[in-house]
């Protein structure tokens, strides 16, 4: 139970981190490697904000909640713009182009924010605890902490992130953003056909994959810390979910995120911790060998 | 002798027959060509003779042999040879890559004489994709040409290209004829007229009719369904 | 071990190894003169990037401010002490590399370094091949095992083996005999599984679940209900950016009502222990190689020391109070810096030429006293393993400050020799 | 000249160069080109995968890395000698590369990148948990007295220089050579229109599979090789980031070009020696020439050069 509540607040922050890799993924047809630094840009940036705002800690953390995917989508458009549209969005290319920009993100992050492992406050937290109960000798026996403990700040990232992916889907199904960027997605020569600005729907793109990266940052900085080198495993794990999720599915994409974030916990009730790992890594990859199509993408014909 | 035999062949694409229990045989020797409108199942058809395409039902007996279950480069290795509606020439190599591919060896001579045939000769060393467009189309039927097939199953072979080019196409098709079977599926009647030994119309998935190409440009079912709307 | 009088040794020397030596060493040493004033080059192995950079800065800080005291006093045998470093990226490659650049490009005398283990482990090699003595201040137990060679010396921190039982004793008279340990799940952390295991078992308590975390982990709740409700101590080590999850976490999985807590303080070295979501590490034992709070009865010498690198009386950064330092490992740059310079002094060092006796005069060294060159405590060296051995602190979280509860021995870290380095030959 | 004389005087006039470069470099550099040497087998091997058959591995540190393990552990607790120890290494990256490539195969294009990604770090994993035997993400050391063949010691500068550059240079020729061969062609073929291939007779899996062996097959020389000449084994080498970098040198030298490979190693080694001498941001400077890369040389160094001036490059 206890695997399942965590698993859940990691796999709601991944599948934020996901979909904005899947957006990108999607709609412009690039894998953009620097997508974990955008995470960790908005961890850092948290970071900042939250510690020169003074009061109370829910300010400067909502404060972030702003900030942060704004800045982060700002250096995207900007990577977006000098780089990636000079190279007309060229897969290989762009795979050279993003690592570069990873680095120079990373390095930046060292040389600005520093090497360590800062907190930020989270702006509420209540330790809610259930006992374990367990039937003995002189009947019922509590157990505390045994049984089940978990912070309201994690319930509440759960349900931030649930509302922002609902809120996600509505502009993607219901408005006319929402709507050019699928068309783009379908297919690029037609859009331009009809008059949609390819370009700037790119650059939305790229951003707001970004910035969606950038708040799953911040919301899970409160739990974790902010450090230059923690996009990598965000990184490696968006990628994952995205394609076992099958490409631009956003249904299979917060599935794919709940089946990871859960696996190696569920797992690791049974077998040692790293053998669970290695277990749940090889049978994600024999997942998708056996459907390569992810678990909601359309086969190809 | 049948060289080609198929028997109920079916292809079914998300509940639409797109082939339709096709019974079908093509004698060893002759020049067949496949007609018949728009989305009629003609290129489904002959993917699924090449292998391309995995067939839903039914089977295909190539030369005497049943090839249903092999895939598609067992059949080429078998003697068939497959030529792209949408030309599929490897844009970035040489012809003489491309031709040297298609012949399975590296020999200068015969990769000249396989150019030769279609008058790319003097090209070798380009990049293929830099030819134009009609250019293009030779060299793949040139690359189909150079595997020295048994039957060459040719897909819109004679699309975009000009009337003189058709003039040398016509031509290069009647001196295979006799060595290779050709299985050709075209839109030009006019190529068609000149070359077919007999015809085949296909409409809907099924077989609408066959004949010498008298015949068929006598059917008042052809007539309709097809050379009507043209 | 017996010590050899220095000066047999070095007569010794000087007769068998000098000729074919000087035909070994690299070009650019071999014509460093005697009487040269040329800086003393000392290449400086440091985790200016990767995941080690938080401690990379701090050793920097620490070499810089023992180089300055060193160069102050009249540098080493006349010579002043340059510094040369390079980042190795916290990665055994590049560390490798980094050894060679400091040999064959800049012309150093002696290379020295690094914390993490898989850099010294991946650069030993490199230094026994370009025969540079290499100093390292990783606190692995990688020197003592043997599995290193005779060029590689770690005389300036104590390694895990030896701080992992030491506690032994404490733990067990004081918090209580039924231990469970949380490590990562690699070298480090098996490191600490096999030899606090060992020595709680010497202390007649025992270790009732091992649980091994997997690297890169970022959550750790899940790990926490397979405690046994049992459990009298909590051993807990863990390294890398998420131990301050780790920590916090394990506080709200508590709460108030939880078994005495012994961990590492390596789960938050550069970490300030006023951090929110700290609060639940109140009267909680903590290992460190050197206390990081002031303590009240500080030498004049850790007074000293703190000026020098320029940490407060918190373990922080004088000019940044939230900057807090590495302090419970950085002491071992200033220490063995001091150490090269009482080696090179007590074999005269002119060149690189003298690299072995420099070696044979650091293998001679045993007691250190406590000093201004030792600062962190006193020490004892064994040149047969070539491995040091100091006091080492235990401390309690009282009033979010780290307050010294126990000092051990030095017998208290010792344990046979697993090898013996000066059968080697160079 | 025609185009294999062309090709063949390249690769043997480089190393020709090599052998020379052996002589008269600093010790330094001697040093540094023996590393590059070896890394530059490894990313020849990359290339004969990504550059050649258009297969993008994103999980190729476990083919060098089964090389390194199977190599050092064989000396390293086998008590092995080095040449049947090399050997034992290649025998585990091929059949490592054989497995993966049976089931990552079925995948294309981004999965097939996930997947190897995937198998690459359960390997990377595995290492880490049979930590009792490979020292986990320590490693291990590999005595140096053992690191000989027939008494010449590996550990000696020059000697080491010339096994490094035998590795590359065996690996630089059989790749050349294959890519001369119909069988190289059809990778080619394979990676310029795969179904095209197929429908000229190829067995376009079979072709795939042997393309995956043989990379793998290389690069595990390359780990072995790297085990045997600088002694040391170790997790690190499993990781993520090694499968990274024969993608970065292999597009900055320029895929599918034979000498890129080595272009992009030498390139990218000397990028961050120089620069982290100026600075402690390389990788900034490191960041920032991938970026103008990407901008203005997509092809790589060696691909512009020969989209500019020599399209006779092999």
């Amino acid at each position: 139970m206890l695997a399942i509540l965590e698993g859940a607040v990691g796999a709601s922050v991944l599948a934020l981190t996901a979909l904005g890799l899947s957006l990108v993924f999607g709609v412009m047809r690039v894998v953009n490697v620097a997508h974990g630094e955008f995470f960790m840009l908005g961890a850092v940036v948290a970071w900042f904000v939250s510690t020169s705002i003074a009061g109370h800690p829910a300010i400067g953390f909502l404060a972030a909640l702003a900030i942060a995917p704004l800045i982060a989508g700002a250096v995207a458009v900007l990577v977006d713009r000098l780089i990636l549209k000079n190279v007309a969005y060229d897969p290989e290319a762009t795979i050279v182009g993003t690592i570069g920009v990873l680095y120079i993100l990373q390095q930046s992050a060292l040389m600005i924010y520093g090497p360590e492992a800062r907190p930020v406050e989270p702006p509420f937290s209540h330790r809610i605890a259930l006992p374990w109960l367990e039937w003995g000798e002189n009947g019922l026996a509590f157990f505390y902490p045994w049984g089940l403990s978990i912070t309201s700040y994690k319930l509440f990232v759960i349900a931030a992130a649930i509302s922002i992916l609902l809120a996600f889907w509505l502009i993607l199904s219901r408005t006319r953003l929402g709507l050019i960027m699928r068309a783009t997605q379908m297919d690029r020569e037609t859009a331009l056909a009809f008059g949609i600005p390819v370009q700037r729907v790119y650059s939305i793109v790229f951003g707001l994959g970004a910035a969606l990266a950038a708040l799953a940052a911040v919301l899970i900085v409160p739990i974790q810390q902010a450090h230059y080198l923690m996009g990598h495993d965000p990184l490696l794990l968006s990628f994952i979910v995205v394609i076992i999720g099958g490409l631009g599915s956003v249904r299979g994409t917060i599935f794919a995120a709940l089946l990871i974030g859960m696996s190696d916990g569920v797992i690791s009730v049974f077998l040692s911790p790293t053998l669970s790992k290695i277990l749940a890594t090889l049978l994600v990859a024999l997942v998708l060998v056996f459907r390569p199509q992810g678990l909601y993408g359309k086969k190809m014909a | 002798m049948m060289l080609l035999e198929t028997k109920g062949l079916t292809r079914i694409y998300g509940g639409l027959r797109a082939v339709d229990t096709v019974d079908y045989t093509l004698a060893k020797g002759e020049i067949h060509a496949l007609i018949g409108p728009n989305g009629a199942g003609k290129s489904t058809f002959v993917g699924m003779v090449s292998g391309r395409i995995p067939a839903s039902e039914g089977e295909v007996w190539f030369d005497g042999e049943n090839v249903t279950a092999l895939p598609a480069h067992a059949r080429i290795q078998r003697g068939m040879a497959y030529t792209f509606q949408i030309t599929a020439i490897y844009a970035r190599l040489s012809l003489f890559d491309n031709v040297a591919l298609a012949l399975g060896q590296r020999d200068k001579a015969k990769v000249r004489a396989a150019l030769d045939r279609v008058g790319l000769a003097n090209r070798m060393e380009q990049i293929a994709g830099d030819l134009a467009y009609g250019h293009q189309r030779l060299l793949e039927i040139a690359m189909g040409v150079a595997q020295t097939p048994r039957l060459l199953i040719l897909d819109e072979p004679t699309q975009g290209l000009a009337e003189s080019e058709i003039e040398e196409f016509n031509t290069l098709i009647r001196e295979l004829a006799g060595d290779t079977t050709i299985l050709l599926i075209e839109h030009n009647m006019s190529v068609v007229m000149a070359l077919a030994d007999e015809i085949t119309v296909l409409e809907t998935g099924k077989i609408l009719a066959r004949g010498t190409p008298a015949e068929i440009h006598a059917n008042a079912d052809v007539q309709n369904a097809y050379l009507g709307t043209g | 071990m017996t010590q050899t009088p220095k000066t047999s040794r070095r007569r010794l020397l000087k007769s068998a190894g000098a000729g074919a030596l000087l035909a070994a060493s690299p070009l650019i040493g071999r014509f460093a003169s005697a009487q040269s004033s040329a800086p003393i080059k000392i290449g400086f192995q440091q985790h200016s990037t990767g995941i080690g950079a938080a401690y990379g800065r701090w050793y920097g800080r620490t070499t810089d401010a023992a180089v300055k005291m060193i160069n102050d006093a009249g540098g080493i045998n006349g010579r002043p002490v340059e510094i040369i470093a390079e980042d190795d990226g916290t990665d055994p490659k590049r560390g490798a590399e980094v050894v060679e650049k400091f040999s064959n490009q800049h012309g150093c005398d002696v290379a020295f370094g690094t914390l993490f283990s898989h850099v010294v482990i991946g650069s030993a090699p490199a230094a026994g091949e370009q025969k540079i003595p290499y100093f390292v201040v990783s606190e692995g137990h990688h020197v003592a095992s043997g599995a290193l060679n005779r060029y590689t010396l770690q005389p300036g921190i104590t390694d895990v083996k030896s701080q992992v039982q030491a506690m032994a004793p404490y733990v067990s008279e004081n918090l209580g005999k039924k231990v469970t340990m949380i490590f990562p799940d690699f070298a480090f952390g098996h490191d600490h599984r096999d030899f606090f295991t060992a020595a709680i078992e010497a202390q007649g308590g025992e270790v009732l679940e091992h649980i091994a975390v997997p690297p890169a982990e970022t959550s750790f709740t899940k790990y926490f209900p397979k405690i046994p409700r049992e459990t009298e101590v909590l051993y807990h080590v863990m390294v890398g950016p998420a131990v301050l999850t780790f920590v916090k976490e394990l506080g709200e999985f508590f709460g108030p009502s939880s078994p005495a807590i012994f961990g590492f303080i390596d789960s938050l070295e550069a970490v300030d222990l006023a951090s929110p979501g700290l609060e639940f590490l109140e009267g909680t034992y903590f290992w460190e190689g050197n206390p990081r709070y002031a303590q009240a009865d500080q030498t004049e010498y850790d007074q000293a020391f703190r000026a020098a690198v320029g940490v407060d009386d918190n373990g922080a950064s004088v000019s940044d109070p939230s900057d807090v330092s590495t302090y419970a490992h950085m002491f071992g740059c200033w220490e063995t810096l001091n150490i090269i310079k009482a080696g090179m002094e007590a074999s005269d060092y002119q060149s690189a030429a003298d690299r072995q006796k420099l070696i044979e005069a650091v293998e001679a060294m045993t007691e250190m006293p406590e000093s201004m060159q030792h600062p962190q405590g006193p020490k004892l060296f064994n040149g047969k393993t070539h491995q040091v051995f100091g006091v080492q602190y235990i401390s309690r979280v009282e009033n979010g400050r780290l307050v010294k509860v126990h000092t051990t021995s030095i017998e208290d870290t010792l344990y046979p020799d697993e090898v013996d380095y000066t059968t080697q030959s160079f | 000249m025609s185009l294999d004389t062309r090709s063949v005087t390249l690769h043997l006039g480089l190393i020709a160069a090599l052998i020379v470069l052996g002589f008269v470099l600093p010790t330094y550099h001697q040093g540094n080109l023996a590393r590059i040497l070896v890394l530059a087998t490894y990313a020849v091997g990359y290339n004969v995968l990504f550059g050649y058959t258009g297969l993008l591995s994103l999980g190729h540190a476990m083919f060098f890395a089964a090389g390194m393990y199977g190599c050092g552990l064989a000396m390293h607790l086998g008590g092995v000698t080095v040449i049947p120890a090399l050997v034992i290494g290649l025998i585990c990256a091929a059949a490592l590369s054989a497995v993966v490539a049976l089931l990552a195969l079925r995948t294309i294009g981004v999965a097939f990148m996930i997947v190897t990604l995937m198998f690459a770090q359960s390997v990377y994993l595995t290492a880490l948990y049979l930590g009792e035997w490979t020292g986990g993400d320590e490693g291990f050391v590999i005595a140096q007295a053992s690191r000989q063949i027939a008494g010449y010691a590996l550990t000696d500068p020059l000697t080491r220089y010339y096994a490094a550059l035998s590795l590359f240079a065996i690996a630089l020729l059989i790749t050349a050579r294959m890519m001369q061969m119909s069988f190289g062609r059809v990778l080619i073929g394979v990676r310029e229109n795969e179904e095209r291939t197929r429908m000229l007779g190829y067995d376009v899996f079979r072709h795939k599979l042997a393309a995956v062996v043989i990379s793998g097959t290389i690069a595990g020389a390359a780990g072995a090789g790297y085990a045997v000449l600088f002694g040391y084994v170790g997790a690190t080498f499993a990781s993520v980031q090694y499968s990274i970098f024969p993608l970065l040198w292999v597009l900055l030298g320029g895929m599918g070009t034979t000498i890129g490979p080595l272009v992009g190693v030498a390139f990218m080694f000397y990028l961050i020696d120089y620069a982290s001498g100026i600075t402690n941001a390389y990788m900034l400077i490191a960041g920032a020439v991938l970026v103008l890369l990407t901008l203005f040389a997509r092809a790589g160094i060696v691909g512009e050069i020969r989209n500019r001036w020599a399209p006779w490059l092999p």
